[in-house]
C-alpha cells in the first residue's frame, strides 16, 4: 500500500520564492484579478525572480499602467496570453504587435464559465454569448429551445496565482470586496493553487459559512502584508 | 438644440423603470445613474462582481479593493453584495440583469451591435461587452447619432464586427428615441428641434415615424 | 414608454399567504433542502393551504418521515417528482408504486448542474456522471479528451421555495450550516423566487461580502420565526 | 477469523494517505473515521454541503441544520466550510476529492460498480453515488465478500444496473484486500485465517495471488 502524503497539510510557505518553487517553463497560469485589483502582487513579482518562461497566462486583462502582470510582458516571460480586455495595457499591446507574445481575447463570460467548467470537471457547455460574432469561428453551434448557442470547453491550468484578505493553515480563503472576481473560479481550476493572504489566520478563525473559497482548492498559502494596491482610475466626489 | 451628454444620460434614465436591476457600460452610459430619483429602487449590477455599486467615493474614502468594470473607485449601497465573476455572468448570461444601457459603434436596424472594435484601430478587447448584449433581458443604446466624421452609427447592418445579433431594442442619441423595427428604426421622441428629416438624413437606415 | 415597476423593490410580504399568491395549477416548484434540512417549512405548509395542484415538484428528496414535502405527497397535490433519493421516504415509495406520481430520479451532481445551468444561462453541458448507466439511456454522448461524456440540459422552474436564515428586504440571504444545500442555485433557476427567512433584517445589515444568494435572485421575502426544524437521523456521542 | 466490521474498517482507514479529501459514503464506510490518528490530517468531504466533517456531537449539541449525506447531525471541525450543492459537486466532479470509499453491491473484475439498485428491490435512488463514483480520484469499496445469500459480490462483470463503469480501484472485505485488475482481482491481502482457496472460492471471477 502506498503511503504518500496528500497535498492538504503543511501549505502554508514560508516565503514567495517557497511558494513559487513548482512552476515550470511553459506552465499554464491562470492570475486572479480585474486589471489591477485583486492581484497577486507579490506572486506575480516571484515569478519574474523565479525565472519560469514561456508562460501561457490565463488573466482577465494581463496588467496595466506597468504594474502587475505587465512585469512578466517587459520581462519577456510570456509566450501566450489568453485575455478579455486589453484596455490601455500598452505593454500588452506592444507585445501583440510586435509578436511577441500569441494573444487570444475571449468575451469575459465565457472565460470564466470555461474556468468554472474545468474546476468543476465539466469538459464543455453552450452558451448564447458570441453566437454570430467572430467568436463563433470554428466553433460548432447548436439549438435549443429555438435559440442558437455556441459549444466552449473548459480552460484549464498548470498554476493559479491568487490574492486573497485573509487564508487560514488549510487555505480557506476569504477575499475583500471586488478583489473576489476571478479568482475562486482559477483556483477550482488549476493543478496547484497557490494563494497569497494579505492576513494568515488560525484554523477555525473563519466560521464555516463565512468561508469564499474552500482549502480543498487551495495548495498553498504564503502571507503578505503589504501590497502596494494601485488606483488604475482613482475617481472621487467631492463630500458636500 | 437637440440633446447634450447630460440631457441624452437624463431621458435614458426615464427608461428604468423602478425595482430593476440594471448595468451600465463604460463611458456615456455611467452618467445615467445621476439622473435617477433617490427613491428609484433601482440596482446598479457591476460585471466585475458587484450589484448595489453606489456613486463614486468621498476623497479618501476610496478603497482600490471597490471598482466597477470600468476598473475606477466606487462605492457599495447599503443591500449591496460582492460575488465572483462566474456568479455576475451567471446573472448577465441568465437574464436576471433587467435592462443593460451600452455604448455603440453601430447599430443596425434588426438590432445587430457593433461595440468592441473597429477594425484597424486600437483593439481594446471584449471584456464583459458580448455577454451583456447577448444576455440583458433588454439593451439600451447610448451613443452620438453619428461618428466624428459624419458617418451614420444607425445602419442597415453593420461593417463592423459584430458585439451580438439582434439585441437592441432601444436607440437614445443627441437627436432622440429610436427603437428597432427590423427593416427600418422606428421613430419614438425627438430631441427640442430636430426635425424628422433632420434624423432621417443622420440615419443609415429607413426611419419609420408613427 | 412603459414605466412598469421592476420586480426588485417592495418584495417583503406579510403573510405565507401573500407569499405564494402567485403560485398556480401545473407549475414546476422547486424546493430547497437535502432531505427536511433547510426545508421551507411555512411556505411548504402553505402551499397545501394555497391550493395548487398537478405540480411538478423539483426537489432532492420530496420529505420524509411524513414531514417537509411529504405533505405534499398526501395531499395529492404533485402530478410529478424530479428527486435524487427516495430513502425511506414511505409516502414518496406509495406514491410512485400506486402510479399517484410520475417519478424520475437522476444523479444529486447533475441535478443541481441543470438547475444551476439553468439560472446561469447556459442550456446544456456534458457531464462524466452516468456514462454507462441507466442514467444514459436516450441522452447523447461525446468524447472531450479520450474521455465520454453524457449532455445534459438545464432543469428550470416557475417558482423557488427556500429557506435561509437571514434575508434583508431586497432578498440577500444568509444559510446556516448545511441548509445552505440547493436553495441558492434553485433561487437562480426559478422565474420567481420565494424566500422564507428565520429573520428579516435591515437593508445594510448583511455585509457585501456575507451574502451568500443575491438578493438578484429573490423576488418575494416572508419572515417566519418560528420551525420545527426536525431532526431526520439524530446521532450523538457521550460526552467524555 | 477473517475481519470483522470495526477490523474492515480499521484496515480501510490506512488507506488513507495523510493530507488528503476523503468522501466516506453511507453505512460500512462511515466507520472508518474512528481509526484515523488525530493528527492525519484527513478532511472528510460530505456531499450535502460540508468540508471537514467532524464526529457526532455530544448530546444537546446537535443542530439539525449541521447533518451529513447519511442526514445524521454530525458536527464540524475547526477549518471547516459549508458550502452549496454545486459547489460541493463541483468538487466531486472535478477531481478535487482524493478518496471515497463506498459500499458496493457488485464490483466487476474491470472495476464496474453497482451499488444503488437492486432490481425488484425497493429503489431508494441514486444520491451521491454516480457522482462520487465517477468523479473522486480513487474509488475504494468497502463490502461483505458476499451476499446475505451467500452470492459473490465480487464478479466478473455485474447483472445489477451500474453506478459507473471501470471506476473502482481496491475492494476491503471481512476475506481481505483486493485490487481490480481488468481480466480478474489481484490479491493484496488476506485477513487472518483466510486461504487464498477460500477468497477464491467466494469470489466470483478470477483471482489472481502475487
Amino acid at each position: 500500500m502506498e503511503h504518500t502524503s496528500g497535498r492538504h497539510r503543511d501549505k502554508v510557505r514560508a516565503s514567495v520564492a517557497d511558494a513559487l518553487a513548482p512552476l515550470f517553463d511553459g506552465a499554464r497560469v491562470m492570475v486572479g484579478g480585474f486589471g489591477l485589483c485583486g492581484n497577486a502582487e507579490a506572486l506575480i513579482a516571484g515569478v519574474v525572480a523565479h525565472g519560469a518562461r514561456d508562460l501561457h497566462l490565463i488573466s482577465n486583462n494581463a496588467g496595466n499602467l506597468g504594474k502587475g502582470l505587465a512585469q512578466w510582458l517587459r520581462a519577456g516571460i510570456v509566450k501566450k496570453v489568453t485575455c478579455t480586455y486589453l484596455g490601455n495595457n500598452d505593454d500588452l499591446h506592444a507585445a501583440r504587435e510586435s509578436g511577441a507574445v500569441e494573444l487570444e481575447v475571449i468575451p469575459q463570460g465565457t472565460f470564466v464559465e470555461r474556468i468554472r467548467a474545468a474546476g468543476a470537471g465539466i469538459p464543455a457547455f453552450y452558451t448564447p454569448t458570441g453566437v454570430g460574432t467572430v467568436v463563433a469561428e470554428g466553433k460548432e453551434t447548436r439549438a435549443f429551445g429555438g435559440r442558437t448557442y455556441l459549444l466552449e470547453e473548459a480552460l484549464s491550468a498548470d498554476f493559479a496565482l491568487i490574492r486573497c484578505h485573509r487564508a487560514d493553515p488549510f487555505g480557506n480563503a476569504r477575499f475583500w470586496r471586488t478583489a473576489r472576481n476571478f479568482s475562486p473560479l482559477m483556483a477550482m481550476a488549476a493543478k496547484t493553487t497557490i494563494a497569497e493572504a494579505d492576513e494568515l489566520v488560525a484554523l477555525g478563525a473563519i466560521d464555516p459559512d463565512d468561508v469564499h473559497l474552500p482549502g480543498i482548492f487551495v495548495h498553498r498559502v504564503v502571507e503578505v502584508r503589504e501590497h502596494e494596491d494601485p488606483f488604475e482610475y482613482r475617481r472621487v466626489r467631492a463630500r458636500p | 438644440m437637440s440633446w447634450d451628454k447630460q440631457q441624452m444620460a437624463a431621458r435614458a434614465a426615464r427608461e428604468i423603470a423602478p425595482g430593476s436591476i440594471v448595468n451600465l457600460g463604460i463611458g456615456l452610459p455611467t452618467l445615467v445613474a445621476d439622473y435617477l430619483p433617490d427613491d428609484a429602487g433601482v440596482w446598479f449590477h457591476s460585471e466585475n462582481g458587484l450589484l448595489g455599486m453606489g456613486p463614486f467615493p468621498y476623497e479618501g474614502d476610496e478603497d482600490p479593493q471597490l471598482i466597477n468594470a470600468g476598473k475606477e473607485t466606487v462605492t457599495v449601497v447599503a443591500g449591496g453584495s460582492t460575488f465572483d465573476s462566474a456568479t455576475s455572468f451567471a446573472m448577465i448570461r441568465g437574464g436576471h440583469v433587467d435592462l443593460a444601457i451600452l455604448g455603440a459603434m453601430q447599430v443596425a436596424m434588426n438590432g445587430d451591435l457593433a461595440n468592441w472594435w473597429i477594425p484597424g484601430g486600437k483593439m481594446m478587447g471584449i471584456g464583459g461587452a458580448m455577454d451583456l448584449a447577448s444576455g440583458a433581458k433588454r439593451i439600451l443604446v447610448l451613443t452620438q447619432h453619428v461618428t466624428k466624421d459624419g458617418e451614420p452609427k444607425l445602419v442597415r447592418a453593420c461593417d463592423y464586427p459584430l458585439t451580438a445579433k439582434g439585441c437592441v431594442h432601444r436607440v437614445i442619441t443627441e437627436l432622440g428615441v429610436l427603437d428597432v423595427a427590423g427593416d427600418a428604426f422606428t421613430l419614438v421622441e425627438l430631441a427640442p428641434g430636430v426635425s424628422e428629416a433632420e434624423l432621417a438624413a443622420k440615419t443609415g437606415a429607413p426611419l419609420r415615424t408613427r
